[in-house]
């Protein structure tokens, strides 16, 4: 039984930290800010969530698996919070996602309106 | 071998604050700083310690160190000050330390005067005169009480000095006016605010579970007072200032850090009263043992409202005072637009 | 009353500070506070009186206040020395205030209280100083006499009195500072006490140029006795009133320079020390240069108070010579030149006061003639003059006499010429004042064309010597004040025996 | 009761600086700190008297033996330091609330006071305390509350003064903390007097002169010491005057008493003084510092200025005093430490009453003050003469002793120019006096009046006991004395 | 050899690059910053004379002999709080400097105060 386990942990684990390999790479291929952003936010969140169960499937006493199981349910909360105000606080100042030629004249227009609309405060 | 990694990094991080310009990122990296340092007090079992840097250190010197820039700007000019006397001086005082590690005892060795001396009276017999685990928390609240003392002092000195500093005689706002800012925060941070509403209770929870986990694991005053005022301050980013002031009225929150401070004396008194020598814990009850557990609790309470009252104080006074700021700017330019 | 003569040694010193008070509380009230001063400085005058009959009748007094640190104590002790000092300041402080009231009412001087106060500190501070019995409580008087007068030299208030004071002080703080305080610790390191001794307080084998550079620290420290490098403050202390420049220039501040150099020379060093020691034919030939030097420079002083201030230096730098010589004879020469000069000098600058007051000159080419408007004082002049040149029928010839014994018992020549020297220039600068004032007619005529021809307009038509009978004489007090201390000038020689007991006293060479 | 007295002499004023902070009116907090504060003098006074007559007191906290808990280690030295800066504070207090009514606004006064006591407890606390990480701890209360004081002042450029004098202070105090780190590397214990017992075997490592220099250089920026004096004169000229009264009388004088403790208690004499040339080294930056500060002192036209280089000057003097390293030596630099506090609280607060009234104190405010204010005059000229050294004031009994001191070394030189610099002292005390009264008042402060009575009263007590204690130095000299004997080992 | 003293001399420099930013730099948040490095990099040196090789932290656990010194994690934590403490009250100064000067230069403010100097000292003259 614990053979399972044991294989099955370390079958999470290892995709797990594949995950956050990965999401490391996207960080240096990706050409702007946005699209980083976005390698990192989605690998990180299910990588850590990957390597939670890794450990919780390792974990021998009823205490350490219950904390665990509090870290997963707040990674899961945080981490996609974390990465939409990221991306939220660079459009507001201005950052301006890197768009092929033809879109560029036309996105920008909309953002504008949208722009002066909402940043009262 | 992570320590040494870790070194490296923190050397990196270092380097890369020199060499910065925009402030916002020297104090991200401060921050990433503190993160590392805390990670390597872990490796080097500090776990107190380390959860202190990373509450205080990357958390709450970073957060105020931000709230400053909005108002102080985020260009540093290029010229270096005088980089050559700095230098020569840097490194003969540089070169004075080196010397003095040639005779230390080597990283970790065991038979080093330091473990020799005071220390193991502290690891052998804490148990039997404490009687609490976490022989950190024992000292730092029974066998050196008065340095926590002096330490939760020299935060009630910051918070009156921040408040001699800072603080202007408020002007009640009217009540649709906090309606108006109020709305206005919702539409711009809809998701956090969501977030925050879920996250706040649990995070006032861990304070207080780290509150009184002080004496069996990690934690401590210290650390539950920062963290439950980050619950506090995240509460006013998020929700407008003027709405956080009601929550937590200023005038509660000062009381609060000088009852802090007067309940850590009058531990020290009662004991005082009772026979002992100051902040001898032996005689709060008739129980030795006892005595210093309810000590140390009411030590740990007194130092958890001190540090979470002066960090919301310090908090609140930097926040008003740039909302001061942008409202006169406001008023400036309505009148010469 | 027959007080203990204790307590009156410290009434002595007790009763001119108090007085202080006493002017102050009775500031706006002129006849009561000249009246005040007046008593205090009977009062003194019996005191010191009934301490001097105490102490030619053999008694020791001796008086401790309090110790100020282990071995340093504040104490009185009376010996003929201080003594002779005492008396001349007392007697001379009563004559100077009956003068000053004259001189201040005629001259309206402003705010005189704080002149009558601070007059009084200082004498309190003299009396002080003449009865202290170790070189501590001397020192504490002597910057209390310092930064007493200093208000007196700077009375006027006006910039230049602001700029004399600057010097004033200067000098005087810095030389007491730099050099008195440093010989007073060390003598206080090597010879383990400060207290006053007759045979010299430093054991026989005290090193001799350890010793010496003492002396020269005393010698430059006391810039009271206004030596060479050191007189700078004296002509500049002339921008004070004249009862100021009189109480400086004669009675209070350098007789207390000149009184310590003895002190030193007779109760710190002791004669038999000081004549081996290797500096002190050194300072003599320097208080030699500033005799010579002060008078020549007094020769061609045009301002009647400068000439005497000069002339005071040189005066001094006498009875340096006479405490430097260590010979009984010397000591005994300069104490006593102490008193003739004190006399002499205070008629001076008495007559000069009342030229200034009544006749508003104070250049000595204007004072061609006065004789006739001013016969009284001029007289009191030439006498005093003749006391300080040492002539027969004034008290001046007993001192020098003594000095020039002195320096023959030490064959010292060059001393002496320098000595005989400077009497003749003495006579160059001081003589002709009385001279062309009672007889401004027999000028020859190469001097008449080349003195400014204004001149003999002003002064009385030169027909009519005899007729110009207008009399403008000083102030009746100032003049009773010149009449008193020029008597004093004759008495001394006439009856000098009082003044040469107490000299001879102080080496105890009792017959 | 009588017992419990060094612990209660720090706790006093600490539990009353929050006690201050909850009840809100000026007037009441003002009393009550003046009452804590006479309270703190009573304590001082009877430990002196119980360390005078029983020698050494030692109070464990918390009931600890002494190198696991923290140890108060009362003796002769600490206990008169202690007795000075309980004195100072309570009669500054005296004058502090009409003071601070021109130079704070109104609803800081408060916090005024709780940041005074707070000051208070932490020189208290670093000078009772036996413990060296206590001594930081301590130093950092006492600093913190320093920088908030003097940022209260009412000129802008108190803000940037205060700002220089915090990174100074802590780098200061991190050197110190670098410094008890190593010395606990190498001992293993952070018990002053364990401490001193455990330094000579491991003396002649170069991690142990390490941590003395280090700890000596971070002591010598709390002392302003001539190469890192730089924050004391702004810092002091722009504080509100009560504080520059306050901290001008105690603040350097608790560093020069833990330059004392280190070098004499903890690293013990024959370390400090012969394995590193700290004899001559710190003789040359005492009288450097003396004659740069006093020449610079006579160039400043704000008077507050001109008083702080004279301060650094005056710390020249105890420096020298130090380092003679001779019981004479120690005497002198302890009683200039006991006269000087007199002095320049005399001086300072006197400032602070020609501020109340004119409010700046340049050199062109004091003209004709000599008539207007003639009391306050008066005061600034006899606390001036007792900073020359004039026979009948407490300067005369130092710089005797000074002079004592080093002729019996036989340096005579360096007691001559120490007293050429008593000359430049009398120099710039004169260009006041002249101004104050030669010069006739300019027209527009011609309604200035006497400073009021609370003023004057704490500024004559002080300027008689500039006089008395030059008369009667029955207690500063044998303290003094029995402190430096107590020092050197040789017990009285 | 190395690796005992690699250690310490690697928190040497950071105290000096600390020590470098406050005094060369002209900024006052980036003196702040530079503070905060020395005095974390000083904590840094405490808790490595702390550590024993094989050692846990200083919770007192049954099965556990060995274990790291927990003295200097006291007086760290101590530290850390007074640092922060000190942090907060230097960047309140800040803002207020540059409210009151409008900058936070060192040389701006520094010319800013001779100026005062200089124009206090003509009003002297005239």
């Amino acid at each position: 039984m614990d053979i399972v386990i044991n294989f099955s942990s370390g079958l999470c684990l290892f995709i797990g930290s594949f995950l956050c390999v990965s999401g490391g790479i996207g960080i240096l291929r990706f050409p702007d800010f946005y699209t980083r952003m976005h390698a990192v936010g989605v690998t990180g969140t299910l990588g850590a969530a990957m390597i939670l169960i890794g450990l919780m499937l390792h974990s021998t006493d009823l205490l350490v698996f219950a904390k665990l199981v509090m870290i997963l349910l707040l990674t899961l909360l945080l981490s996609p919070t974390t990465s939409h105000v990221l991306a939220k606080a660079a459009l507001h100042n201005g950052l301006m996602p890197k768009l092929s030629q033809n879109t560029l004249e036309q996105s920008s227009l909309d953002l504008k309106s949208k722009e002066t609309a909402s940043s009262k405060f | 071998m992570i320590d040494i990694v870790l070194l490296t990094l923190l050397l990196v991080v270092a380097i890369a604050i020199i060499r910065m310009k925009d402030l916002f990122a020297v104090i991200m990296l401060s921050g990433i700083y503190g993160l590392l340092s805390a990670s390597f007090f872990v490796a080097m079992d500090a776990v107190d310690v380390a959860f202190t840097e990373a509450a205080v250190g990357a958390g709450i010197s970073t957060l105020l160190m931000l709230v400053v820039i909005t108002m102080t700007g985020r260009s540093e000019n290029t010229t270096r000050h005088k980089p050559f006397p700095a230098l020569l001086l840097v490194v003969i005082t540089g070169g004075l330390l080196i010397y003095g590690t040639l005779d230390m005892p080597y990283f970790g060795s065991a038979d080093a005067p330091v473990h020799s001396h005071v220390a193991p009276r502290y690891i052998n017999d804490s148990m039997q005169e404490i009687g609490i685990p976490n022989i950190v928390t024992s000292i730092l609240a029974s066998y050196r009480a008065f340095d926590t003392f002096g330490e939760l002092v020299v935060i009630f000195t910051a918070g009156v000095g921040v408040l001699a500093l800072l603080s202007i005689v408020r002007r009640p706002i009217k009540g649709d006016k906090i309606a108006a800012v109020n709305d206005s925060m919702h539409e711009q941070h809809l998701v956090i605010r969501i977030v925050t509403k879920i996250l706040l209770p649990f995070i006032l929870l861990f304070a207080l579970y780290v509150q009184f986990h002080g004496d069996f694991g990690p934690g401590g005053g210290f650390q539950a007072g920062v963290i439950f005022a980050a619950a506090i301050i995240l509460y006013a980013m998020l929700f407008g200032l003027s709405t956080a002031r009601i929550v937590i009225n200023q005038a509660f929150i000062q009381l609060i850090a000088a009852t802090g401070v007067l309940l850590y004396g009058c531990v020290g008194l009662v004991s005082l009263l009772n026979g002992g020598n100051f902040f001898d814990y032996n005689f709060l009850s008739n129980d030795a043992i006892a005595g210093q557990h309810l000590g140390i609790l009411l030590i740990e309470w007194a130092v958890g409202c001190t540090v979470a009252s002066v960090m919301i104080i310090i908090f609140f006074n930097f926040a008003d005072y740039r909302e001061r700021q942008l409202s006169n700017e406001n008023q400036h330019n309505q009148e010469s637009p | 009353m027959n007080l203990s003569l204790e307590l009156m040694l410290q009434l002595s010193i007790i009763v001119p500070l108090s007085a202080t008070l006493v002017i102050v509380a009775t500031g706006d009230k002129p006849n009561l506070r000249e009246g005040v001063t007046i008593t205090s400085c009977l009062i003194l005058i019996y005191l010191v009186v009934n301490l001097y009959q105490g102490l030619s009748l053999g008694a020791t007094i001796s008086v401790f206040w309090w110790e100020l640190l282990p071995g340093l104590t504040v104490s009185f002790a009376i010996e003929p020395l201080g003594m002779l000092f005492a008396l001349i300041a007392s007697f001379l402080w009563l004559v100077t205030s009956c003068y000053a009231i004259g001189y201040m009412r005629c001259h309206q001087e402003k705010n005189q209280t704080r002149f009558y106060s601070y007059f009084a500190i200082a004498i309190g501070a003299v009396i002080g100083l003449a009865f202290s019995a170790n070189l501590f409580t001397l020192f504490i008087f002597y910057e209390l006499l310092t930064l007493s007068t200093y208000p007196l030299v700077t009375h006027a208030g006006t910039e230049n009195a602001k700029q004399a004071g600057r010097t004033y002080l200067g000098i005087l703080l810095s030389t007491s500072i730099v050099f008195f305080l440093l010989a007073i610790v060390s003598t206080w390191f090597v010879a383990g006490t400060l207290d006053f001794k007759l045979g010299g307080i430093f054991y026989a084998d005290v090193d001799k140029v350890m010793a010496g550079t003492l002396l020269v620290l005393f010698i430059f420290g006391i810039g009271k006795a206004a030596i060479m490098p050191f007189h700078r403050w004296l002509p500049a202390a002339m921008v004070a009133p004249t009862p100021v420049s009189a109480l400086l220039h004669a009675v209070a501040v350098v007789k207390a320079g000149v009184f310590i150099i003895v002190k030193i020379c007779v109760f710190i060093f002791g004669l038999d020390l000081l004549s081996v020691l290797p500096t002190t034919q050194f300072l003599l030939y320097l208080a030699a240069a500033s005799v010579l030097l002060a008078s020549l420079v007094a020769m061609r002083q045009d301002n009647l108070k400068a000439r005497l201030a000069y002339s005071t230096v040189s005066q001094l730098g006498y009875i340096t010579i006479g405490a430097l010589l260590a010979t009984s004879s010397g000591i005994i020469g300069s104490s006593m030149h102490i008193a003739m000069h004190a006399f002499g000098k205070i008629t001076l600058f008495f007559c000069a006061g009342a030229i200034l007051v009544s006749l508003g000159k104070a250049k000595i080419s204007e004072m061609r003639g006065i004789g006739r408007q001013m016969p009284l004082t001029m007289l009191a002049f030439f006498i005093a003059s003749l006391s300080i040149i040492g002539v027969p029928p004034t008290g001046g010839t007993w001192s020098k006499w003594f000095l020039m014994m002195a320096t023959l018992e030490t064959e010292q020549w060059l001393l002496m010429v320098v000595l005989m020297f400077s009497s003749l220039v003495n006579v160059a600068y001081l003589l002709p004042i009385p001279f062309y004032a009672f007889f401004p007619v027999l000028l020859s005529n190469r001097e008449s064309n080349k003195a400014p021809n204004q001149y003999s307009s002003k002064a009385a038509p030169v027909g009519n010597i005899l007729t110009g009978r207008q009399i403008k004489e000083a102030p009746l007090p100032s003049l009773i004040a010149i009449v008193i201390t020029t008597l004093g000038c004759l008495t001394l020689f006439i009856y000098p025996q009082p003044l040469f007991d107490l000299a001879s006293a102080v080496l105890s060479i009792r017959e | 009761m009588i017992s419990h007295l060094p612990v209660l002499q720090v706790i006093v004023p600490l539990m009353a600086a929050p006690i201050c902070l909850i009840f809100k009116r000026a007037q009441l907090v003002w009393l009550f700190s003046l009452l804590v504060s006479g309270l703190t003098f009573l304590i001082s006074i009877l430990l002196l008297q119980q360390v005078m007559t029983s020698g050494v007191l030692s109070y464990e906290l918390g009931g600890w033996q002494a190198p696991w808990g923290i140890e108060y280690r009362i003796d002769k030295l600490n206990a008169f330091l202690l007795l000075i800066i309980s004195a100072i504070s309570t009669i500054v207090l005296f004058a502090a609330q009409t003071s601070i009514e021109k130079e704070i606004d109104k609803n800081k006064h408060t916090l005024f006071y709780v940041l005074y006591l707070l000051s208070l407890t932490g020189m208290l606390g670093i000078v009772a305390t036996g413990d060296a990480f206590n001594v930081f701890v301590f130093l950092e209360i006492s600093s913190l509350s320093s920088y908030a004081l003097i940022a209260m002042g009412k000129n802008k450029r108190a803000l940037w003064a205060s700002y220089q004098y915090l990174i100074m202070g802590t780098i200061g105090a991190t050197f110190i903390l670098i410094g008890v780190g190593l010395m606990y590397q190498m001992t293993g214990t952070l018990n002053m007097q364990d401490l001193s017992q455990r330094l000579p075997e491991v003396a002649q490592t170069r991690t142990v002169f390490t941590a003395f220099a280090f700890v000596i250089v971070g002591v010598c920026l709390k002392l302003a010491l001539f190469p890192l004096h730089h924050w004391l004169p702004n810092a002091y000229a722009y504080a509100p005057s009560i504080v520059t009264a306050f901290f001008a009388a105690t603040a350097t004088k608790v560093a020069i008493y833990l330059l004392i403790r280190l070098t004499f208690s903890v690293f013990g004499l024959s370390f400090s003084f012969t394995t590193i040339p700290l004899q001559s080294l710190f003789m040359a930056l005492g009288l450097i510092g003396i004659f740069i500060a006093s020449i610079s002192a006579i160039y400043q036209n704000n008077i507050k200025h001109l008083f702080a280089y004279s301060s650094i000057a005056q710390i020249g003097y105890m420096i020298v005093g130090f380092s003679i390293s001779t019981v004479t030596g120690l005497t002198a630099t302890l009683l200039h430490v006991f006269n000087h506090a007199l002095m320049k609280c005399a001086i300072f607060l006197a400032l602070a009453a020609v501020m109340y009234r004119l409010d700046d104190v340049q050199l062109n405010n004091f003209h004709g003050l000599g008539r207007q204010m003639p009391l306050t005059m008066a005061a600034i000229v006899v606390a001036g003469l007792s900073l020359i050294g004039m026979p009948l004031t407490v300067g005369f009994v130092s710089k005797w002793y000074l002079l004592s001191a080093l002729l019996e070394q036989g340096w005579w030189p360096v007691a001559v120019l120490i007293l050429l610099a008593a000359i430049l002292t009398v120099v710039y005390l004169w260009r006041i006096i002249e101004v104050a009264y030669f010069k006739q008042p300019l027209v527009d402060n011609a309604a200035v009046k006497e400073a009021p009575i609370l003023f004057l009263v704490p500024i004559w007590t002080l300027t008689i006991a500039n006089i008395y204690f030059g008369i009667d130095t029955r207690l500063s000299v044998q303290v003094a004395q029995a402190a430096a004997q107590s020092l050197f080992g040789l017990t009285p | 050899m190395l690796i005992g003293l690699f250690n310490n001399w690697i928190v040497v420099i950071l105290m000096m690059i600390g020590l470098y930013i406050v005094i060369a730099h002209g900024n006052l948040i980036k003196k702040i910053v530079g503070l905060t490095l020395f005095q974390t990099s000083v904590f840094i040196f405490y808790i490595s004379m702390a550590k024993v090789v094989g050692g846990t932290a200083p919770i007192l656990a049954d099965d556990i002999i060995q274990y790291s010194n927990p003295l200097p994690h006291a007086l760290i934590l101590t530290a850390i709080v007074v640092g922060i403490a000190t942090i907060a009250l230097a960047l309140s100064l800040v803002i207020r400097i540059k409210a009151a000067y409008g900058s936070i230069e060192e040389e701006e403010i520094q010319r800013q105060d001779n100026q005062i100097q200089a124009d206090k000292k003509e009003r002297k003259q005239a």
